[in-house]
């Protein structure tokens, strides 16, 4: 399903998932040719979620995110050459090369500070709300974790904090599958957490919490836009677990791309390798809600391939201008320890 | 100048920022410890209901919810209460609050105070005595108060709430009820500016903390026997300003350090590596440090008495340097 | 409601829930005649959930505690002098005056190490759990702790570790009533804790949960035997909640001794000053125990009585002891720090 | 004698250990990192399914867990990955295992070791680049092990495993591929042995964990211009074998440390400080510290390199105390 907005709309929402596709498996070339080191993580799979759910948000309010980050500041509005320049330790990138791929941060999109601890991030993001609520701003706090964050004691701390204060923060839970590619809707009990299904945990600290099929750009936006309305409201923290089959390319530690996306792939996976074939017809979120554009009748597949060439080519031209910023000074090293 | 309790001190500090700016939010409440004037406390919760909270026992927790606070402009000060108590908010104060200016390329300010109670202060034994600021000196990205005196706790808390970087503010569970001078009227007093407590010419003590008041005592005794010691308090070792301990070093060629921290890699360790880095030529006697010895704190009097860096033990230092 | 067990058994019951209440408050004169300083916690109040909890263990089991020990130690049979010799600092007590009143630990009597960290044990008592499963055995772990260590999130994370891997413990929740001495069961939720019942937290994990009267030594008897077989028949974990009401001598940050303890007390509560006679009358555990000895005509008056006597006896002799143990040589301070 | 990569050295120790005493469980199982070798352990893994446990991203819990099963006689090894991560077990690490045996009266042994990959490894920044080593080391109770060479990391994974004490055992991230002499047999090395890694009479080196390997090719580089660099590494430094660096000290009258914490309170600054304490009357030079200077690991390449302790800046402090 696609969400209910206007067709423009519907199409900066593709035009965004279709940034962080291309983005993304740029990036991965980048890294194959030694372009940057160390380890990453991308979102490839996980655009349907992070794209229609910031769009339900507004300026102004706080956003965190962790290591799988980058999808999530493009679903924003970030300027992909810096992004790509900050992940390549370069002078133009967001946190000027010192924060790189784990660390991204925009303040002026609502991301102050991204974390690499698994958890880190869900008490910060209490504070925002906190900090909110005590001014009387209005803002909200959006906070995007993985589901494996759940294990960490921070989670239920924050989630008792949030609830004893009714702060005004949506918890955004993406469960992608920590344990292979199989997990997907109502899927098996996890190895590692005992806590079945994960919206548990929310709802006995008297959260109320939803479980999403997180390729249903449809399904995301509705539950978002109803969590953030009652947050507005002053109904306190809301939790919401959306569901994603993991990448086939990020099942090792380094991701790798089987095959490069094209939105044709929407009808014809026939060019897809076998092994992965099956991911891109079911499981891609692009190419669902590319089909279901085309099949509503919001874009003809001529409207698609045209902005999948514009994406490409503002994704070349950012990989282009990262590679072309200088690296800092060294002894830029040394600033920036105290404001 | 009028005198005041350490502890009157402190609440009139936590009072007048409280009234000053509305920004400022305190998290936890036992600022006082259990000391028997910790019901004064109260008066400031019954004035600001809406901005003094009574958290969980989730230090991890609530320490994260006064940093993220700090970065949509509040002024967070939260209590953690006794120093053991801050290692429950590691993960938080030193992977988060620490690297979040750095990390974000200077795009994003943590203006948190996370205070405890530190030390050895009798029975606390191995869990309730703890001294976290050598610990926390190895994290960059924190300044780190330790103050000494009615004076300096009203004047330095003032600093750090205002501070824009997160600061740890550590106090001395044994020094609320000590007397001294405090100026009427906002007191600030500016990180990184070291004071000399006493003046003399023949040893330098560098000491921090309840251990200046110790030094303090120890100066005027061994006056008698014509000892001049210089006493020399940092008062914030983040910012530190060596070179005023320089200087007093320099002058006297003598140097002990004396602080309360375990002796491996604690504040005193520092200091001496950077006087025998940049103070070598000067020094006419080994640095000689007096700390709590590695090992943890016991609870019967008599052990905990045995280590605690206490005033036999500071002049037998000073002694030994003299000779 | 006593437990069913042998009358013999009942009176010893008895007399370790006696023991408890006059050596606590011994401890507090001792206090209050500066024989030791320092914070420290008294188990008066809950006398009626450690004595027979503790009953249902064997010999080998394995139990972690926290600032609230004495009652603990003293239910499973420890010796007064050396815990008061450890309370006074002495070397003659159970730590050699190393630890005192935060970290009693008698490890012939399967007290290992006590933690003053609040939720600090709740890890540990998974480990020996874990340790005694890998060897086969057969041995439980108890952990016995209040309800204010359900707000740390080593709670959660202990949970699902001793969930996911089915371990021999018991986790055993004194919810005492932080907030006042208005917590009966069913009392009002926390205002620190968004979670209730209490027992949803670990039901959450999966870990099957009961909430019980602590101060109905029958109850705690049933419930907490019923855990235990269930743990030794390889079902996994359990959780018990039981509810006490504060004990007003320990609502201030020091105990203080409202009114001494007599058994008498149980039939006529006349003595006791008016504004703690209630509980006295209704929520302390030890005379409810007493009445319901006597009722059920387990015991006569004489009989209790005299059991009185002899208790406050060996608690005199034991603090005898204890104030004629020599301190520790100030060098011992520099020993076992490594083994 | 034969040579084997560091990474096989200290899976070889692992599988020994493993096969020899029942009791060894390991928690968690990236002890090699993200190296290209890390499949390797899946052997280890295959053979003890019951004794290789993967835990959930619990770190305080699963550490709380072995330090547990350890008081209960198994002998539990727990990873923990990257340097940074032991913070999230900071309350059962410092509250609680390096507390048990002294609190207890010496009744409870917690025989677990800890292990961390350490440092800046290549793109880390500011959360996956600590050394904890410094600030575990101001926690009494704690023993804490530095390998740098693939004979070490097999020598002293068995000692730490067989040690009745909490051991921290922190090797580099990068030293995994470091090729070296390995002896046949247990090969286990007692802790508290400095080793004299290379002999030289002008200059002290004292170094520990990948700092070692890169002093030790300074002081291949300087040799050449007839300067004789002795190169001392602790290996361990709780306990401490200090006798050893004095001794080299006292020779050479000069000495330089080198250590990749940063630079307040690290390991450079205790051992600088012991050494201004009790080798001061045979110092010809300031002690020199090359260590990491007191801000967050950056992230892109030229800064991380600027604040590495590299063969470099080891070589500028050499040249500064021989002057
Ligand atoms: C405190 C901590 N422990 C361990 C890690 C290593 N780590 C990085 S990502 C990850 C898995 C996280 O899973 P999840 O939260 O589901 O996020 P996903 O990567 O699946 O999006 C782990 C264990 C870490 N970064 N922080
Ligand atoms: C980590 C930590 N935080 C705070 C404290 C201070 N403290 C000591 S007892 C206590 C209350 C504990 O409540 P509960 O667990 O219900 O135990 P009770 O005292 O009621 O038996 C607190 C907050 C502590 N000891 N440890
Ligand atoms: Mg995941
Ligand atoms: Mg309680």
């Amino acid at each position: 399903m696609i969400p209910k907005v206007p067709r423009e709309n519907l199409l900066e929402l593709c035009r965004r998932m279709l940034l962080i596709r291309h983005f993304e498996e740029r990036l991965i070339h980048l890294h194959d040719e030694e372009r940057f080191s160390g380890h990453y993580h991308v979102y490839i799979g996980q655009e349907a979620t992070g794209v229609p759910a910031l769009s339900c948000l507004e300026r102004g309010d706080f956003l965190f995110t962790t290591h799988r980050n980058h999808g999530h500041l493009l679903a924003r509005g970030a300027d992909p050459r810096r992004l790509f320049a900050e992940i390549l330790g370069r002078k133009d990138g967001y946190n000027k090369g010192k924060g790189g791929t784990f660390h991204l941060a925009a303040s002026e999109l609502g991301f102050f500070h991204t974390s690499g601890i698994v958890g880190g991030i869900i008490p910060l993001a209490t504070g925002t709300a906190y900090a909110a609520r005590a001014k009387k701003s209005g803002q909200i706090t959006v906070c995007l974790f993985g589901d494996g964050a759940l294990e960490e004691g921070a989670a239920p701390e924050s989630f008792n904090l949030a609830s004893l204060w009714k702060l005004p923060v949506l918890f955004l839970c993406e469960n992608n599958g920590k344990y292979g590619a199989g997990r997907a809707v109502g899927a098996a009990q996890s190895p590692t957490m005992a806590v079945y299904p994960l919206t548990d945990l929310p709802a006995t600290y008297k959260i109320p919490a939803k479980q999403i099929d997180g390729t249903d750009a449809g399904a995301v936006h509705v539950a978002v836009s109803e969590a953030v309305a009652k947050i507005r409201r002053g109904e306190g923290p809301q939790f919401i677990e959306t569901q994603t089959v993991r990448w086939p390319g990020s099942e090792t530690n380094w991701p790798v791309v089987p095959v490069a996306t094209d939105a044709a792939m929407a009808w014809d996976v026939s060019s897809v390798p076998e092994a992965v074939r099956e991911w891109y017809r079911s499981s891609d979120p692009v190419l669902i809600f590319i089909r279901e554009l085309w099949e509503k009748k919001q874009a003809t597949k001529e409207d698609i391939a045209e902005l999948d060439r514009d994406v490409r080519k503002a994704v070349e031209q950012a990989a282009n201008f990262a590679l072309a910023s200088p690296f800092p000074e060294p002894e830029e090293a040394l600033k920036d320890v105290f404001a | 100048m009028r005198e005041l309790a350490y502890y009157e001190a402190k609440l009139e500090a936590l009072s007048e920022l409280m009234a000053a700016d509305e920004s400022v939010h305190l998290i936890g409440g036992s600022f006082l410890g259990l000391s028997p004037h910790r019901g004064l406390f109260s008066a400031i919760e019954k004035n600001y209901p809406d901005r003094v909270i009574a958290p969980p026992i989730s230090e991890l927790g609530y320490s994260g919810l006064a940093i993220g606070a700090a970065m949509a402009g509040l002024r967070t000060v939260v209590d953690l209460g006794t120093g053991s108590f801050i290692y429950e908010a590691w993960p938080q104060v030193v992977n988060e609050a620490a690297n979040a200016f750095y990390m974000s390329g200077g795009q994003t300010r943590a203006p948190v105070v996370f205070h405890v109670l530190h030390g050895i202060r009798g029975a606390g034994a191995a869990q309730h005595s703890h001294s976290p600021q050598a610990m926390l000196w190895n994290c960059p990205g924190l300044e780190i108060v330790l103050p000494s005196s009615p004076g300096d706790v009203k004047g330095l808390l003032k600093t750090a709430a205002r501070s824009p970087n997160p600061t740890i503010f550590i106090d001395h569970a044994q020094l609320l009820e000590t007397r001294g001078p405090v100026p009427e009227g906002d007191g600030a007093i500016p990180f990184g500016r070291a004071e000399v407590k006493r003046a003399g010419k023949d040893v330098t003590v560098i000491a921090t903390s309840i251990e200046v008041q110790r030094s303090l005592a120890v100066a005027e005794q061994l006056a008698r026997e014509g000892i001049q010691v210089e006493v020399v308090d940092p008062r914030t070792v983040v910012p530190l300003d060596f070179a005023t301990l320089l200087e007093s070093v320099e002058k006297t060629g003598r140097v002990v350090i004396v602080d309360q921290c375990h002796k491996s890699c604690g504040i005193a360790a520092e200091i001496a590596a950077r006087i025998a880095e940049e103070g070598f030529d000067k020094l006419k006697a080994p640095i000689r440090r007096v700390t709590t010895p590695d090992v943890p704190i016991p609870f019967s009097p008599p052990l905990e008495e045995f280590v605690t860096p206490s005033e036999p033990r500071i002049i037998e230092a000073i002694r030994s340097v003299l000779r």
